[in-house]
């Protein structure tokens, strides 16, 4: 692995990063009604507080100086204060990052168990009977909307059978790991529904393709039984190109988690995101927004890298 | 010889490669500073291994890839400043025949559709005039009428080969580029292409630059030839002075390597060692060198010349007079 | 050891396939010898793969399977046994070790996420349980035998940093590392230019003697037959039309495939060109048989020139044609 | 039965807690009010009563003092002495001063600062007295600045109040105190032992020992919790999922009264509804009864802007009943003709207006349905254009609709010229009438109970006729609680449930 | 004279069938795919003549039933909202906005995804660069975040949300029919038509597209799911389609409220949007099977 590759991959992602910061400040800056009616609520604000609010956030300056102070107070790390809370953005979002991180992460890792397992066993078997019950439950799973199965599991184990606690990221007074762990079994459950039959799918058919490969014909001729080739031959190279959509796939379940946040109270980045939005806490959009795009891209170059470790033809010129 | 149907001169295609926003990449010199010329109805044939810059060199005559710098001048008309205009309609001078028959023809049209495209293009015809014109290149081609309803995919693949020579016929150019016409085909379908190609050069007085590996298809075909290795001309002459008096290692390794049906084994073979060297980062010099069993340090010194060794018979080598090459 | 090392006899393998039961194989009778090369040859779809990798065992179980026939091996401790009955456990230690195999296409017959020298000492590892250091050893040293400069950097390659002819000879080290008795090869220089291809025939050639291996060697360049081979064994149709020694065949052919065949190369007749005359070529009408429908009597039939209407009521029998060798055509006497 | 002292109350709020800042937190300050009070509170009929002073003052007691030209007042607290911070340090007037000098400081961003601008300066003569001196006369007085809390000098001097660690966990006097903050998450207040209240049997308040409040976003999981026992007390629940509640064990329903009413409002820029003929017909053509059934049965009909358990409340008020005929005679008398597709056009113009409710609130949308059925028998198409959260108010504040549906939630002594009077700071109508902004001048700068009395009349008889806005029913507090929890009051004001918290308690 | 041997056509072996009726064999054989293509070919016309069929309107209330979903009867199949409306005739309607935002946002995905793909493919260089940059970022902006975004500051009629979901979720498509077009501008017939002196746009229109339809196609049915999963989330969210309008998101959202006391409500549009995004998922991958056959 070469450094420059890395140093290239980076530098190449700060145009990328600055057009998404245009796109997003001009989106924000178009939407009709500004940041301040967040004070128009309570009939006892005065025009002058108003006037004091706005001018405390740069906010009658005109757009596009605006967008380059905004611009520059981010490249120094400062995001900003949020209209809503008045703490800076980025406490904010650190703040609410670690317990998306968490159910993200989980959820990944759970997701990855058993969707590669599931993947290669019905690229193996492929059109047996056992092939045909994952691909129908990958589907299924696919298939889910977020909420319903959401609701439906609340339902039953929090309601009707009251094993598992409904909501919320842990008990008051006790935060201990068990008690964690059981707060995140629904929603990591809700949401590694749809990540494991989605990659269970591009495993199987990274697999498939792989598996009609000729180096894998080269294996079988060494001598090779089944179970050593697919772990030692096939399923390397069949990881390569579910590498990309496992990265994005982190990115997704992280802002795909405004439901699974909202409906599981989870004290995370997506709940933020819509409270934002009803404020109209323009920094803090701004904020997480760009915080999402930044993630994609590092998810991107992270898949490259891992694209890169996995596939030697990248790594070596 | 009067004048030359294609006439190039110092041609050369460099492609860019692996240039990024932040790197410049480097240059392959496909075709570097290449000279030919063909005459009405002659066949040129056109040899070398894989990479040699046969394929860009003959899309490059019709500038299918632009070339790089030089000239190409087809009855005398310069090709490579041709506006866009004039050049749509310098095609139906020159056409090209692909390799793969599997791949040169579009599978959503068929092949009356295939064949009455040019026209189409060049808005000749009435619908029945098409559908003559259609009937008669395939008559040609030695395929039924009845081909011009069907789909590519309906045909064996000498029949899609004859499908595609009839669709580089449609025009009626005096020049065509054959890329190795019969390489993707089976022994036996090979020969009813070659001769079909005889054929028509012979009823069309056609002008054919034929690539090719096989050199005894080339030697069957072919009025001159042409050797080739990474983007140069090695040599150059007729059949006789190639096959029988060849001046230059390279075309001699390249006939001693041709298998050949025969009982009779050679033991006098110049076999070359390695492979073909990186075309972005050439040796200097000869650019055969790494790999010629008679290289001295004067070779890496110059680009040899290519030289007229005989009348006709060219050679890019400065030990062709000392070194003897005649075959046993 | 006396017997063949290899022989097959009256091979049936079949697909399934969407358009219905494919017979890509129809009774393929070989054999080869300890230090023989036998050239397979035949044109495109007539079977050749399909053998070779019956006798590997390794046509795919989902879609195919060998039909029928059998698939004698001599092996290493002198014991023959039936390939087509042997369980896959059994086949996997002869796979490699005794019977070694490589492919046409070198750029994708490698893995190209494992180094070449893992990829050649693989099989060692596997049969002979070498170490890591012995495998690399080993590696090297074969990455010599095929002739390869620098094998010790060679060994840390990946198969993309190598060049088509490098790659072949990787493939070739890799399949002679356990020293195997059988080599079977399918097509293993049709990819490569005629200077490389060369190379690996000359290195093959070497080989051979080196290991005294039998290699079934296939190919439909009939130059390379000359070039190569003791034997040869003609394939149409998923059947052996004609065999014999090479010289015999390209000498004097019995079967008119065969003939065709020999007649659409252009001869290399410097004389006759010199003095402007071209004989036309020799070409063999019509296409290959449809697999999924093939005619009643002799496949060749509907493209032969000599084609009665005998041959169209029976599959003709393959007839010995002389002390070494035998044809499948009634006529095959008028031929010669 | 006999209070008990103990246990943890899980309270489930469905909004996310942005500060714990009363004067900054764009919310109600439920959690707040455990752990901050004022000078002031009210009780559950909105009056007023102390809590830091020692009475409210009146112009009977002497509290309030009129200036000779009746334009200004002086304000005078006494304070409640031996009480202290949560800290420890003893709560003074100093106190009271600096959160007035801290609210008003431009540099603080608030949410409220109203009340403030009305003050002239405070002198506190003594550690337990307040002299506020006003530059007006401000009858509201009460429903500002020292009821919402007061905040601890000795901690906050000096100190940024935007970035302040009290925004998280702020210190009071209250019942509670402030002892975690998770965002997002939850909020602990944990008993105060030293709290300055004791029972009338001289037990130490508050009984409970911990109240948590829980932040839960969605609705149908804060009923999931409810019903899974995981909470224990929530204040808003929606009108759809009450119904449901009654059916549950353990837990009640407690149905309460709240200075909020919702009223369906014209834009008087649009000619059509600035015609009084068809506002009248639409006030016709409502049917409260619907709209109460569909809203669990809870609401109550109101003809008047003022609800009734408001004191100032006239029941003379006129009411336009329902009655189809009537509103659709009315409009044909106007001109209005019907058109072929049900609706009437005027001028070549149809009757169709953008009708704007919160998106996303079930209640509300539901409402809007019913409002468009029945508005669509007399020929008047309501086209929805709903907004979410501040959209929605932008909406309502720019006159950015044709009609739009909604509710005010009041103090105890609302201001009603921002609603209504010209130019008022929350009339998006564009309702002007200058009759009105006199009768709601004198309602607001009078101190005199009567005359105060005698505006509120007028101004309500004024608003049902000329019907800028329709008063359709009351806003009920739905509260949700187990039945354990006993002493719970409900109140109406903006001031939220949770003022009076030292007295609840949970039984066994 | 030249000789020329005319030959007979006989059928060569293997490819004798025409490569759409061979692509709809192999999808026929696909049970899945099969089945889903019924389903949503049933769904579609449920959706189409159910509104007709039905008694009652959509946003028609039954004044006397206000307040309380109303059981199934023999009159209202699937009982009625807690506004007294018949729940199936929602549920049906709802199905025609939900699928026809569905297939509107998949068409416009597919057409925005195509232009900017096959210019990029086909012109390549500096066009290819910024159309690809545009992708990228648009790529790199967190979906459904976004979409949450733009539906909140633009309020959402079904045209834009249309709009809104089909402007989102091209970036895919755009990526896929570049590469597809990267690899068939090389094709040797695309070659030999401009050879014949073709121009761009006859070669991308008559020549490339038409041998990239079949990736297009699974990308388009597959937006077609992705498009329904996001209006229904919009919808669950509060910030889809506005009411008395139903959708299967929007009914489901109000419906989740009663879940305990009336599933008969919430259940159905559930399974509404399962069973169609499973559907249109096998038809996809149906149709993939069917374009490149592998083991
Ligand atoms: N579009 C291109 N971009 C970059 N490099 C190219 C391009 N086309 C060809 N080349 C390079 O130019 C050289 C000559 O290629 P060309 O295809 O002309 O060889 P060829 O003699 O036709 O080979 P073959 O016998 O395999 O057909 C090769 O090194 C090839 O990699
Ligand atoms: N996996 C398979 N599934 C179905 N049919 C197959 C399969 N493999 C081979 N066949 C069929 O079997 C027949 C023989 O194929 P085979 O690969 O042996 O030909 P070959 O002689 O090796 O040709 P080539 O010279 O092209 O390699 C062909 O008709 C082919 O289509
Ligand atoms: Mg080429
Ligand atoms: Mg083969
Ligand atoms: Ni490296």
């Amino acid at each position: 692995m070469s450094f420059s590759f890395l140093i290239r991959r980076i530098l190449g992602a700060i145009p990328l990063l600055f057009g998404i910061s245009l796109v997003l400040f001009t989106i924000i800056h178009l939407a009709p009604g500004g940041p301040l009616d967040v004070y128009a609520d309570n009939p006892s604000v005065s025009p002058e507080a108003l006037e004091q609010i706005r001018e405390a956030f740069g906010l009658d300056r005109p757009v596009p100086v605006q967008y380059v102070l905004w611009l520059r107070s981010m490249l120094v790390g400062d995001w900003g204060l949020s209209i809503r809370t008045g703490r800076p953005v980025l406490d904010e979002i650190l703040t609410r990052l670690g317990p998306t991180m968490q159910l993200g992460g989980i959820s990944m890792l759970l997701s990855f168990l058993v969707a590669v397992p599931l993947g290669i066993i019905s690229a193996a078997r492929r059109g047996s009977r056992t092939d045909s019950t994952v691909t129908l439950a990958a589907f299924a799973g696919i298939s889910l909307p977020v909420f319903w199965s959401a609701l439906l599991l609340q339902l039953v184990f929090s309601v009707w059978l009251g094993w598992l606690p409904s909501a919320g990221m842990k008990s008051i007074g006790d935060g201990s790991v068990s008690d964690r762990l059981l707060h995140l079994i629904l929603p990591v459950t809700v949401l590694s529904l749809a990540t494991i039959a989605s990659w269970s799918r591009y495993i199987r058919s990274g697999m498939v393709d792989v598996l009609s490969q000729d180096y894998i014909r080269t294996a079988y001729a060494k001598g090779r039984r089944e179970g050593s080739v697919i772990l030692r031959h096939a399923l390397r190279n069949a990881m390569i190109p579910a590498v990309t959509v496992i990265a994005i796939d982190f990115v997704t379940i992280i802002s795909g988690a405004v439901i699974t946040e909202t409906v599981f109270a989870w004290p995370g980045i997506g709940r933020l995101f819509v409270e934002s939005m009803n404020g109209r806490d323009y920094p803090m959009l701004m904020g997480l927004m760009m915080m999402g795009s930044v993630g994609v891209v590092a998810a991107n170059i992270i898949a490259d890298i891992v694209y890169a470790t996995l596939d030697p033809r990248i790594r070596h010129g | 010889m009067s004048q030359p149907l294609v006439d190039v001169r110092d041609l050369s295609v460099h492609f860019p490669v692996g240039r990024t926003m932040f790197n410049q990449g480097v240059t392959v010199r496909a075709v570097d500073g290449v000279s030919l010329s063909i005459g009405k109805g002659e066949v040129l044939g056109l040899v070398g291994e894989s990479g040699s810059g046969k394929t860009t060199l003959g899309r490059s005559l019709l500038r299918l890839v632009e070339p790089t710098g030089g000239s190409v001048r087809l009855n005398g008309e310069e090709v490579t400043t041709m506006s866009p205009a004039r050049l749509r309609r310098a095609r139906s001078e020159m056409q090209i025949i692909f390799q793969d028959p599997f791949a040169s023809l579009n599978p959503r049209m068929s092949v009356g559709e295939i064949l009455s495209e040019a026209l189409h293009l060049h808005r000749i015809g009435t619908r029945a005039d098409r559908r003559d014109r259609v009937a008669t290149l395939l008559e040609k081609v030695g395929l039924p009428a009845s081909a011009a309803q069907r789909h590519p995919h309906e045909f064996s693949g000498g029949q899609r080969q004859r499908i595609g020579i009839a669709r580089a016929l449609s025009v009626n150019p005096a020049f065509i580029v054959a890329d190795e016409p019969v390489s993707a085909l089976d022994v036996s379908i090979q020969a009813q292409i070659v001769n079909l190609l005889h054929d028509l050069r012979e009823a069309l007085d056609l002008s054919i630059l034929f690539i090719g590996h096989d050199l005894s298809v080339i030697e069957y075909l072919c009025d001159r030839v042409m050797v080739m290795y990474m983007g140069r001309v090695m040599e150059t002459g007729t059949v006789a002075d190639i096959y029988q008096r060849p001046r230059h290692p390279y075309t001699r390794a390249l006939l001693d390597a041709a298998p050949q049906v025969t009982t009779r084994r050679r033991t006098d073979r110049i076999m070359l060692t390695g492979d073909l060297p990186s075309p972005v980062n050439p040796p200097s010099g000869c650019i055969f060198r790494t790999r010629c069993p008679f290289a001295t340090e004067a070779c890496a010194q110059a680009i040899p010349p290519l030289l007229a060794r005989a009348p006709g018979h060219e050679v890019a080598c400065i030990r062709a007079e000392e070194i003897d090459l005649a075959p046993a | 050891m006396t017997g063949p090392l290899l022989d097959i006899r009256d091979l049936v393998t079949e697909f399934r396939t969407e358009a219905g039961l494919l017979r890509a194989v129809k009774g393929v009778d070989l054999t080869i010898a300890r230090g023989e090369t036998l050239a397979l040859v035949g044109e495109s779809g007539s079977g050749k793969s399909v053998t070779s990798l019956s006798a590997m065992r390794l046509i795919p179980d989902r879609v195919g399977r060998i039909a029928g026939g059998e698939i004698l091996f001599q092996g290493r401790d002198g014991r023959v046994r039936d390939l087509a009955q042997l369980d896959q456990r059994a086949m996997s230690d002869l796979r490699g070790s005794e019977i070694a195999m490589i492919f046409q296409e070198p750029m994708t017959s490698l893995n190209p996420a494992h180094r070449i020298g893992a990829q050649i000492a693989e099989a060692a590892r596997l049969h002979e349980g070498l170490s890591a250091k012995a495998a690399r050893a080993r590696a090297i040293e074969m990455l010599r035998l095929v002739e390869i400069p620098e094998p010790e950097r060679r060994a840390e390659a990946y198969p993309h940093q190598l060049s088509g002819g490098m790659r072949q000879r990787v493939m070739i080290a890799s399949a002679l590392v356990c020293n195997p008795s059988l080599l079977i090869a399918d097509e293993p220089t049709t990819a490569l230019d005629s200077t490389v291809q060369l190379q690996i025939l000359v290195l093959l050639k070497r080989l051979q003697e080196e290991f005294r291996m039998g290699i079934l060697f296939i190919t439909h360049n009939l130059g390379v037959v000359a070039e190569i081979a003791d034997r040869v064994a003609v394939m149409y149709g998923g059947r052996i039309v004609e065999d014999a020694p090479v010289d015999r065949i390209l000498e004097a052919p019995r079967h008119p495939y065969t003939k065709g065949l020999l007649g659409s190369v252009p001869r290399t007749d410097h004389a006759a060109r010199a003095s402007g005359q071209r004989e036309r070529l020799v070409q063999i009408p019509g296409s290959m048989v449809d697999p999924l429908r093939p005619p009643p009597g002799c496949d060749f039939e509907p493209r032969c020139a000599w084609s009665g209407p005998a041959c169209r009521a029976a599959v003709p029998p393959l007839e010995a044609t002389g002390p070494e060798g035998h044809a499948r055509c009634i006529r095959w006497k008028e031929i010669a | 039965a006999a209070q008990q002292s103990g246990g943890t109350l899980d309270v489930g709020l469905t909004y996310e807690i942005d500060t714990m800042n009363v004067y900054s937190t764009g919310y109600l300050g439920d959690a707040q009010a455990t752990i901050v009070e004022g000078l002031l509170a009210p009780d559950k009929d909105a009056n007023y009563v102390p809590v830091l002073a020692t009475e409210v003052p009146t112009l009977d007691n002497g509290g309030i003092e009129l200036s000779e030209d009746g334009e200004t007042m002086t304000i005078t607290y006494h304070l409640r002495e031996g009480v202290t911070w949560h800290d420890g340090e003893p709560f003074t007037s100093a106190d009271v001063a600096f959160t007035w000098e801290a609210v008003k400081d431009p540099a603080f961003i608030a949410e409220s600062k109203s009340g403030t601008e009305t003050i002239d300066s405070i002198e506190t003569p003594d550690d337990h007295t307040v002299i506020v001196h006003y530059n007006t006369v401000a009858p509201d007085f009460a429903s500002t600045l020292f009821t919402f809390g007061v905040m601890p000098k000795h901690v906050l001097e000096g100190v940024d109040l935007n970035t302040a660690e009290y925004n998280e966990l702020p210190i009071g006097t209250g019942p509670f105190m402030a002892t975690e903050f998770e965002r997002g998450q939850y909020v602990v207040a944990e008993r105060n032992p030293d709290y300055w209240r004791t029972a009338e049997d001289g037990t130490q308040l508050p009984y409970l020992d911990r109240i948590v409040f829980h932040i839960v976003p969605d609705s149908n999981t804060v009923m999931t919790q409810l019903r899974s026992g995981e909470l224990d007390l929530v204040v808003k629940t929606p009108y759809n999922q009450a119904a449901q509640i009654e059916a549950m064990d353990g837990l009640e329903l407690v149905v309460g009264p709240l200075l909020s009413w919702q009223h369906l409002d014209f834009n008087f820029r649009n000619a059509m509804l600035d015609d009084l003929a068809v506002r009248q017909a639409v006030a016709h053509a409502i049917d409260r009864e619907v709209l109460i059934r569909a809203q669990g049965g809870f609401p109550e009909a109101i003809k008047s802007i003022v609800v009734p358990v408001f004191s100032m409340y006239d029941d003379t008020t006129p009411e336009l009943a329902y009655d189809v005929d009537m509103a659709n005679q009315l409009l044909d008398e106007a001109g209005y003709e019907m058109g072929d597709d049900g609706i009437r056009t005027k001028d070549g113009e149809r009757m169709s207006f953008e009708f704007v409710v919160t998106a996303g609130n079930a209640d509300d949308e539901n409402i809007q349905q019913i409002l468009m059925a029945q508005l669509k028998e007399i020929g008047i198409e309501l086209v929805p254009d709903n907004r979410a959260g501040v959209a929605y108010r932008e909406a309502r504040y720019s006159g950015d609709y044709d009609m739009i549906y909604g509710r005010w939630i009041t103090s105890a002594d609302p201001v009603y010229s921002v609603f209504y009077g010209t130019g008022g700071a929350n009339n998006g109508q564009d309702y002007s009438d200058p009759a009105l902004d006199e009768v709601l001048a004198t309602l607001e700068s009078s101190l005199d109970p009567e005359i105060r009395q005698e505006a509120s009349s007028t101004m309500q008889h004024m608003i049902a006729e000329d019907l800028p806005s329709i008063p359709l029913t009351t806003n009920v507090a739905l509260i949700t609680k187990t039945t354990a929890l006993k002493n719970f009051v409900p109140n109406p004001t903006n001031m939220t449930n949770f003022v009076n918290t030292a007295d609840w308690y949970l039984e066994e | 004279m030249v000789d020329l041997t005319t030959e007979t056509l006989e059928t060569p072996p293997q490819q004798s069938r025409r490569p759409l009726r061979q692509m709809a064999t192999r999808f026929a054989r696909h049970r899945l795919a099969l089945m889903g293509l019924v389903v949503l070919t049933l769904m579609t016309l449920i959706v189409i003549v159910g509104p007709w069929l039905s008694p009652y309107a959509y946003d028609q209330q039954d004044f006397a039933l206000i307040g309380m979903p109303g059981a199934p009867s023999a009159a209202h199949w699937l009982g009625t909202d807690e506004l007294g409306r018949d729940a199936m005739t929602r549920l049906i309607y709802g199905g025609r906005v939900s699928l026809g935002v569905g297939l509107l946002g998949a068409v416009i995905s597919t057409l925005v995804g195509t232009l900017i793909g096959s210019l990029a493919g086909f012109y390549r260089g500096v066009w290819d660069m910024l159309l690809m940059r545009f992708t990228d970022v648009m790529l790199s902006i967190p979906t459904l975040p976004l979409v949450l975004l733009l539906s909140t500051l633009f309020r959402p009629s079904p045209v834009l949300l249309v709009v809104i979901v089909g402007g989102l979720i091209w970036m895919g498509t755009a990526r896929l029919v570049r590469s597809q077009f990267l690899a068939l501008r090389e094709r040797e017939y695309v070659e030999a038509a401009r050879a014949l002196g073709a121009g761009g746009p006859r070669l991308i229109v008559r020549h490339i597209l038409p041998n990239a339809l079949g990736p297009i196609t699974v990308a388009a049915t597959l937006a077609v799911g992705s498009s329904i999963m996001l209006e229904s989330a919009l919808s669950f969210l509060g910030f889809g389609i506005l009411p008395p309008v139903p959708t299967w998101g929007n009914i489901l959202n109000s419906a989740s409220g009663w879940l305990a006391i009336a599933p008969w409500l919430a259940i159905p549009p559930g399974l509404c949007i399962f069973f169609t995004v499973l559907a249109v998922n096998f038809v996809g991958e149906g149709l993939r099977d069917a374009m490149e056959p592998r083991g």
